[in-house]
């Protein structure tokens, strides 16, 4: 028989602003899955969502123990919600292990769903509970509300009437779970339903048991008298339009098709696997039909001089990988700088340094961005702060790229590529049009591949172009003809010509704005990339409670906006929240001579909003 | 080909740039066999392309007047495998060096060759670093003293062509900058097979090592240290024809065809499509000594062999794509399977 | 041998840390073997070091009680290189998968072994990339349906016995996880060999390409579809041993021993030192289908061949040096050959 | 008949403080070996010297043409010589090309000698002399003093007597010049006597003809009566000792060897040849007795990864390149790095970005020292100021990489690795110990690979020790045991050690010394590398002139000298001369807050002292 603890704290129907609960269980025990169908179902109705998976590095880690807990928090909300949250409300742990390793990020009074048959002698040992302490019974859990189910008992008898077997009945539990879930947050099957019947399609006793065991947790809510409060949490009053679920990673990937269909470029991408960008090569891998080109190298030099040589046939070459990898592609960024063709770059970055932690997320790498290859070759970078504002930046990317004939990097991190959140997605005929400056036919003067517009971009011509032939390498070149050149001068005024192109670009990307607050606060949060979320979080609390604290968001790091300087003067102090040891508070100290201070985590989490709201008013109150 | 392209001379492949390799050196031959071959190819100029890494060998596009990319050290390869994906109809030749396509860039060309890209790869074999002035390379022999050996190079060379047989190359064979005929030749043939085609030039680099295939190439010796091969004839070499090549098991033997014991029914006939007799030819790799006869170094085409392009494979899943799912549609993609509104 | 190796068993060369493999993976057994094999070859555990790349295979190190370096994504054979240079007597084993020894890391990988450094290479071939979860790899058959190729790979895959014979390799074999003994018996010959051993082992993985290889590791199939080289012994296979290989020319053809038209005099007798003969074996290595017979997959040692070590060479020009010109003067080299005094 | 113009300029025995030499021809010419004699000849004589070859990109670039035309630049004196000198006294040109490149350098007033044979119609088209017209010919040269000869003649004539073909003859007309040289500076012709006979110690004939041509230089210069006027450059006030002559590239050599030996470990060199770095492999590769283990690699990737594994073996690892094969080595860097085993990693920068200008020198890999690679990941970098000192710096280099358990960059350059000058080399006994905190002998507690000393430096033990086996790898380690560990907190623990690690090694660098100047000047010039020798002429000469000017040059780049923030604030301003577009620069802004501006040279050529003074002075003017 399954019990509740604490009934004091039942209620019936509840209504809740936004809620985060955290699935937790072993690598195999479907937790992914079954976060990312709460995700959808959420989304569907109506809710704000941000979502935060987090996996173990070893594909199965061992079975029960700490390494091998799988997680996948996420906060929904009928309010605008930035970030997967900072604490739980909900903890759903399927073994003993999960419970150990999570326990620490539930609040204080919030519920854990426990599957009792992870929490036998072996789970409790192998998870490091001593002489098989169980903490579901020996009252440690005293502070929360505990709801104990021996799910795997529950789902092997929902499926008792099958021919399946004992390993196929248990892969089913986590259906029970989200079925549960379901029930006591007041949510349609549906669309869970429909997931079901089209992932198993091939396998129709697999739909049908699927389906029994998600009907069983919901019903045993519906059911067992004990749980008699539902919560609700209703739809978030977002603008109004069409919405979708993205991840990050997916959304890097739409987001460089659209702009490779709206610039009428091929899409070439050369990459090599990489924990965390593998998924954009996957993702782009399926769209063929929109002429993407997916070249997986034999390693990451490959992948970026291959779409350095497809850039050159005329496609808009694209190349992703994660830290180590990015390193490797160094010498060629490069070639392609000098060579000034179109190339974007995609940084999901991770944990360092060298291999560090490869399923973790950490914004390290911005210095390699800026600096990470010899001589004096300047590219751009950008960095999105949001799973949805991938497909943002990764369509900026590539119209920076092709329209100023410029490498281009993408900095996105471990955190957003996985995460998850609504998109109002745009229709195509609003997408900026992307105008390559791509010579389309021959005639008129001599080609001369290194003369410059007004933006000091040069023309592109593609092999193929009758009369245009043209030689171009990495050996400094003459201003103009692009021939070889060892003068003194030349390379001076070349290398003073790239620069300038790229500084040019503070012309066509949009001005810095205030993301919230007052230009003359006393505290301005400069945050970049991931921490996009959190901050806001902080800033909008902190306001609330009366602070006098802004908010501002680079997304474009090289060149910065050119109203960046004078906006961060505004402000009596500057503090930068990093995750990393300081990396933009070095170049806004040298740049723009303030004295910025830097708020660093290095642990391969996302910062809390607590964690930036609780610095910013130390700050405050220093 | 297009009537146009036909009348086009080696003078229409030469660029306005100085060449500026060292008097003498074997590059000069290579250039205008290869600008000698271009025209008769018949491939439009705006069609062709070069591709190179960096070494003296690699500033070859620039000498050419066709569309061109001096690259970065050893990815001449790689380059040119995104080049080729991204327009197939372009006519692709890599140039390389024994430094640039089999020290730091023995890995691409390696996977250049399985996947088989139709294109044409030109590596000038100089047994030498020849733009970082003389440190041996991979194709050193042992014992070689160079810059960085002073004591002799302690490396086991590799063997080009059994390396690229290894890879699964579909075209592999061997000609020489001294022997301008038979090298214009290779590149026709080159030129005509679909599918990555490797030809190792034996390049003299006067400077850093001259005469490291004079053996071969000087007039006095090279009928009797060299075989040219041709596919479905008999392997006869030597002055005059004098000799011929033999098959003892998987043995090559040299047998006199003066004596009368054998004559040239006997010998091995030439079959570039057999993957095993083609290997025992790249094997004949030993260096003529004054103190020992070994078999003559072969020269030609040792193998070719028939197998679908990358390039091609990728472009039909495109195409099948496109037709089972119509081409793609942007705002399908952008919504996704899964919407909902909120008004 | 020390008295005390000798007395060592697999516990001993079991390192603290929990073995992190899925469950049922091939990796299992190949550390078994291992652990097993090391304490017979009777090396002292602090002679012994493990080099790896990144990928599955590569945690391998962790788990043994011996020196080791966890390197990055197919760097093992470089950092062995440098390695075994820095102390030649120790006992290195470079650990590789067919992502990181094939892909990222070909060109180390002919580059050790041409220069026959003195090492054993566990080349872990699952035909995928398993830590990354599951892409295609340079050995996964053409067609194959992975996460990066969802309409099935383009990419001829390497033949990596055939490419390290191209590569000039000393030691050339394969073995598989589920044949214990076969892998330990291939890994002391690989460590009695003085030179790069490469053992190719076919090894499951259970996660992402399960049975990649089950033809071959299966009962049901095994005598078939395998067959185990031994050298000087006549090639023979299949259930009972009733079946055996020929040469025609050069083309390997199945004989029936019962039927009694051949018996096993007449078999191919294997040589391990035969170049041509062991690349024939080598390019064994069609898939077997259901509607098609194919020759057998060769297990065990293709080649061997004696050569230099490049840790030798290296060290005698030392030795030489140290003899010509006596142990260096740091002083005399700080003065140099032309000084002048002031004053 | 030679004649001298402007004879008016001609005087007797004259004496100067210092002269400017520069041999010009083309690069078959024996420039450089004409060059480095007259170097040496100096050199021993006991003037102070610095030396600046520039030799063209090709190997041989076509005869006759600017492209081919190679310079060796020598500025010898009586007095302290900082730098190869702005403009020159003499300009030697062996064909027209040679002097039409140059003689922009020669000072107003300047000799000029010139080989006539290398004017014929021929040379001055392809020199680009239009219409044949010749310089020497139609008064050009009206502002210098030209003596004129026809060098080649008179060496054939000299070689008359002797069986060598023309072409052999004209090989060794550099001697004419080096002899008629050393006649008009009053040299004697042993030093370069004893060169020729151990140069050709195999061709006795080649001995006899160089002799020959060399003695009728000097007497050429001796008899014929035009040349009535010698000059005479006394020997230097250098401090006393026994001296030698040392380029950079010789002294890192060098300097790498004395370390090995003192810290008692082999040296292991893992490196592939590339422009300007070469000649540090074929240096080394020399000196096997030193136990020198030199692999040439196939690739950068391989040659620095040997050297890892050659450290972890217990031999100091070494690995130099230039910019785009350091660029391949930043994955590897991050290894290194959160391994803790030492490496030296020698970049001798040349112009960039990519394969950029490869003979050229450039100072623009500042920034991918510090950064070029993935994470958080910082390593130590130091930079030699000048060809004697790459010995000292490539010794520190070692010293702090062993015993403080880190890779470290040594950032020299193309103009100080071929630069030479003399060097009062020290006696090995009284070179710095080094200890590498090796383990020698196991026993007492269990290894903990990553416990740590007072200094943050984990103790070091190597394959072979009985019971100390481990296990070490590029993911992130648990504190002092080593072990995998995924620990967030632990993370941050880590990068934040091996921050500190680095930090601390400011502990053990010798405190910032100002070069020159007071401490509380108006303006302080802040240099680095190569730079060295310009900023000390020009802030020498300011001084004189009665500036308020100060000059500190730093040797350590990470970390700084702990003093070095407050010396700089003792200034009203500061400014950074580089041969970039401002890297050192940046990091000052950033690190100390300070007003740092730029002074940037991006020609691949070094600074001359004017170029300098005159930026301070308009700064102070301003
Ligand atoms: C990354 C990198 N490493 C090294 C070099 C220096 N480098 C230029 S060419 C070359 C080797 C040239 O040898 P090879 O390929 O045989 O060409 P060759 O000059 O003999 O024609 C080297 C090492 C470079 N340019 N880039
Ligand atoms: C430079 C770099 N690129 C990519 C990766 C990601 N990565 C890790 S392992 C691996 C391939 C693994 O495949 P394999 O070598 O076959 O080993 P397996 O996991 O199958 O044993 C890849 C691509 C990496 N760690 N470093
Ligand atoms: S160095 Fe050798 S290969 Fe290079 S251009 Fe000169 S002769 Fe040719
Ligand atoms: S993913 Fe595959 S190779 Fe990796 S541990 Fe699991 S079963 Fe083994
Ligand atoms: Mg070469
Ligand atoms: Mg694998």
């Amino acid at each position: 028989m399954e019990k509740t603890k604490s009934p004091e704290t039942v209620r019936m129907n509840e209504e809740r602003r936004d809620v985060t609960i955290l699935f937790a269980g072993d690598s195999g025990d479907g937790i992914q899955l079954t976060g990312s169908q709460f995700t959808n179902t959420s989304a569907l109705f109506g809710n704000d969502i941000s979502t935060f998976p987090n996996y173990p590095a070893e594909i199965r880690a061992p079975q029960g123990t700490i390494a091998g807990v799988s997680g996948f928090q996420l906060n929904f909300g009928s309010v605008e919600i930035f970030t997967p949250g900072d604490m739980c409300d909900v903890l759903v742990v399927m073994n003993a292990a999960a419970l150990k390793a999570n326990l620490n990020r539930l609040k204080i009074g919030g519920t854990v769903i426990a599957n009792t048959a992870g929490f036998d002698k072996k789970n409790l040992t192998l998870a490091g509970y001593i002489d098989g302490n169980n903490p579901l019974e020996n009252n440690s859990l005293g502070k929360y509300r505990l709801i104990e189910i021996d799910i795997t008992k529950l789902t092997r008898e929902a499926l008792k009437e099958t021919p399946l077997g004992i390993k196929e009945k248990d892969r089913s539990k986590n259906m029970f779970v989200l079925g549960f879930l379901y029930w006591m947050y007041n949510r349609k099957l549906g669309p869970t339903e429909d997931f079901i019947r089209d992932k198993f399609a091939k396998a129709p006793e697999l739909i049908a048991s699927n389906l029994a065991v998600l009907k069983a947790g919901y019903n045993y809510g519906d059911t067992s008298e004990t749980f008699t409060t539902r919560y609700e949490v209703k739809p978030a009053p977002l603008p109004k339009g069409v919405y979708r679920n993205i991840m990050g990673n997916q959304a890097v990937a739409i987001g460089l098709i659209a702009a490779s269909r709206k610039a009428g470029l091929p899409l070439f991408y050369g990459s090599y696997p990489i924990t965390p960008a593998s998924d954009i090569l996957h993702e782009l891998a399926r769209h063929k039909n929109f002429d993407v080109r997916s070249f997986q190298a034999e390693d990451e030099i490959a992948a970026i001089t291959s779409a350095i040589g497809s850039s050159f046939a005329g496609n808009i070459g694209i190349t992703a990988s994660s830290g180590p990898g990015i390193a490797l592609k160094g010498e060629a960024l490069g070639l392609a700088c000098i060579l000034e063709l179109p190339l974007v770059i995609v940084n999901v970055q991770r944990g360092g340094p060298s291999t560090g932690l490869p399923t973790k997320t950490e914004q390290a790498d911005l210095m390699q961005a800026l600096y990470g290859r010899n001589g004096e070759a300047p590219i751009p970078v950008l960095a999105p702060a949001s799973p949805r504002d991938c497909f943002e930046m990764a369509y900026e990317a590539v119209r920076i790229a092709v329209e100023h004939m410029t490498p281009v990097f993408l900095l996105s991190d471990g955190y957003i590529a996985n995460g998850a959140e609504p998109w109002r997605f745009p229709v195509s005929a609003d997408l900026t049009p992307i105008k390559p400056p791509l010579r389309k036919s021959a005639g008129g003067e001599a080609y001369m591949p290194y003369a410059r517009d007004g933006k000091g971009v040069r023309e592109w011509v593609v092999p193929g172009l009758k009369g245009m032939e043209h030689r171009i390498g990495g050996l400094e070149k003459e201003d103009i003809t692009g021939n070889i050149s060892y003068d003194p001068e030349n390379h001076q005024k070349m290398t003073l010509l790239r620069a300038e192109k790229v500084r040019r670009i503070a012309d066509f990307i949009p001005e810095q704005a205030l993301d919230r607050g007052s230009p003359d606060a006393e505290l301005c949060i400069l945050s970049w990339g991931s921490t996009y979320g959190a901050v806001k979080t902080a800033v909008k609390e902190m306001i609330e409670e009366g602070y006098s604290v802004a908010h501002i968001h680079v997304k474009y790091l090289n060149p910065f906006p050119k109203n960046l300087g004078d906006l961060l003067r505004g402000f009596r102090r500057v503090m930068v929240p990093e995750l990393n040891h300081g990396q933009l508070v070095k170049i806004i100290r040298s740049e723009f001579l303030i004295d910025a201070r830097p708020l660093t985590k290095i642990k391969g989490l996302p910062f809390t909003a607590s964690e930036v709201k609780e610095a910013a008013v130390n700050t405050l109150e220093a | 080909m297009s009537a146009e392209a036909n009348t086009l001379t080696a003078k229409d492949f030469t660029s306005d740039q100085d060449v500026r390799w060292c008097p003498g050196c074997g590059d000069y031959s290579i250039l205008k066999q290869v600008q000698t071959v271009l025209p008769e190819i018949g491939i439009e100029r705006e069609n062709v392309v070069f591709i190179s890494g960096i070494g003296c060998s690699s500033r070859f596009p620039y000498y050419l007047d066709t569309y061109g990319m001096h690259g970065i050290h050893g990815r001449a390869p790689a380059i040119s495998s995104g080049l080729k994906i991204a327009n197939p109809d372009l006519s692709v030749w890599v140039i390389t060096g024994d430094g640039d396509g089999l020290s730091i860039g023995g890995n691409h060309l390696i996977h250049m060759l399985r996947r088989n890209f139709d294109m044409n790869v030109l590596l000038f074999n100089n047994e030498i670093y020849g733009l970082t002035k003389g440190q041996y390379s991979p194709t050193s022999p042992e014992g070689k003293v160079t810059k960085s050996t002073p004591m002799g190079s302690v490396d086991h060379p590799f063997n080009p062509l059994a390396l690229a047989a290894g890879a699964d190359g579909t075209f592999i064979a061997r000609s020489m900058d001294r022997d301008p005929k038979h090298m214009r030749e290779i590149l026709k043939e080159a030129n005509l097979h679909k599918g990555t085609s490797l030809i190792e030039i034996y390049q003299n680099c006067n400077v850093f090592n001259d005469g490291a295939f004079g053996v071969f190439t000087d007039k006095k010796t090279k009928a009797e240290t060299t075989i040219f091969l041709e596919h479905g004839k008999p392997c006869v070499f030597g002055e005059n024809d004098s000799k011929g090549l033999m098959l003892d098991g998987a043995n090559p033997v040299i047998v006199d065809l003066e004596s009368g014991e054998y004559s040239v029914n006997d010998l091995w006939v030439h079959d570039k499509h057999d993957r095993f007799k083609s290997g025992v030819l790249m094997r004949c790799f030993d260096t003529p000594m004054p103190d020992r006869e070994v078999l003559p170094r072969p020269f030609g085409i040792f193998y070719q062999e028939d197998r679908p392009c990358y390039e091609d494979l990728l472009h039909e899943q495109i195409a099948v794509s496109i037709n089972r799912k119509g081409e793609g549609d942007l705002d399908a993609l952008l919504r996704g399977k899964n919407t909902w509104e909120i008004a």
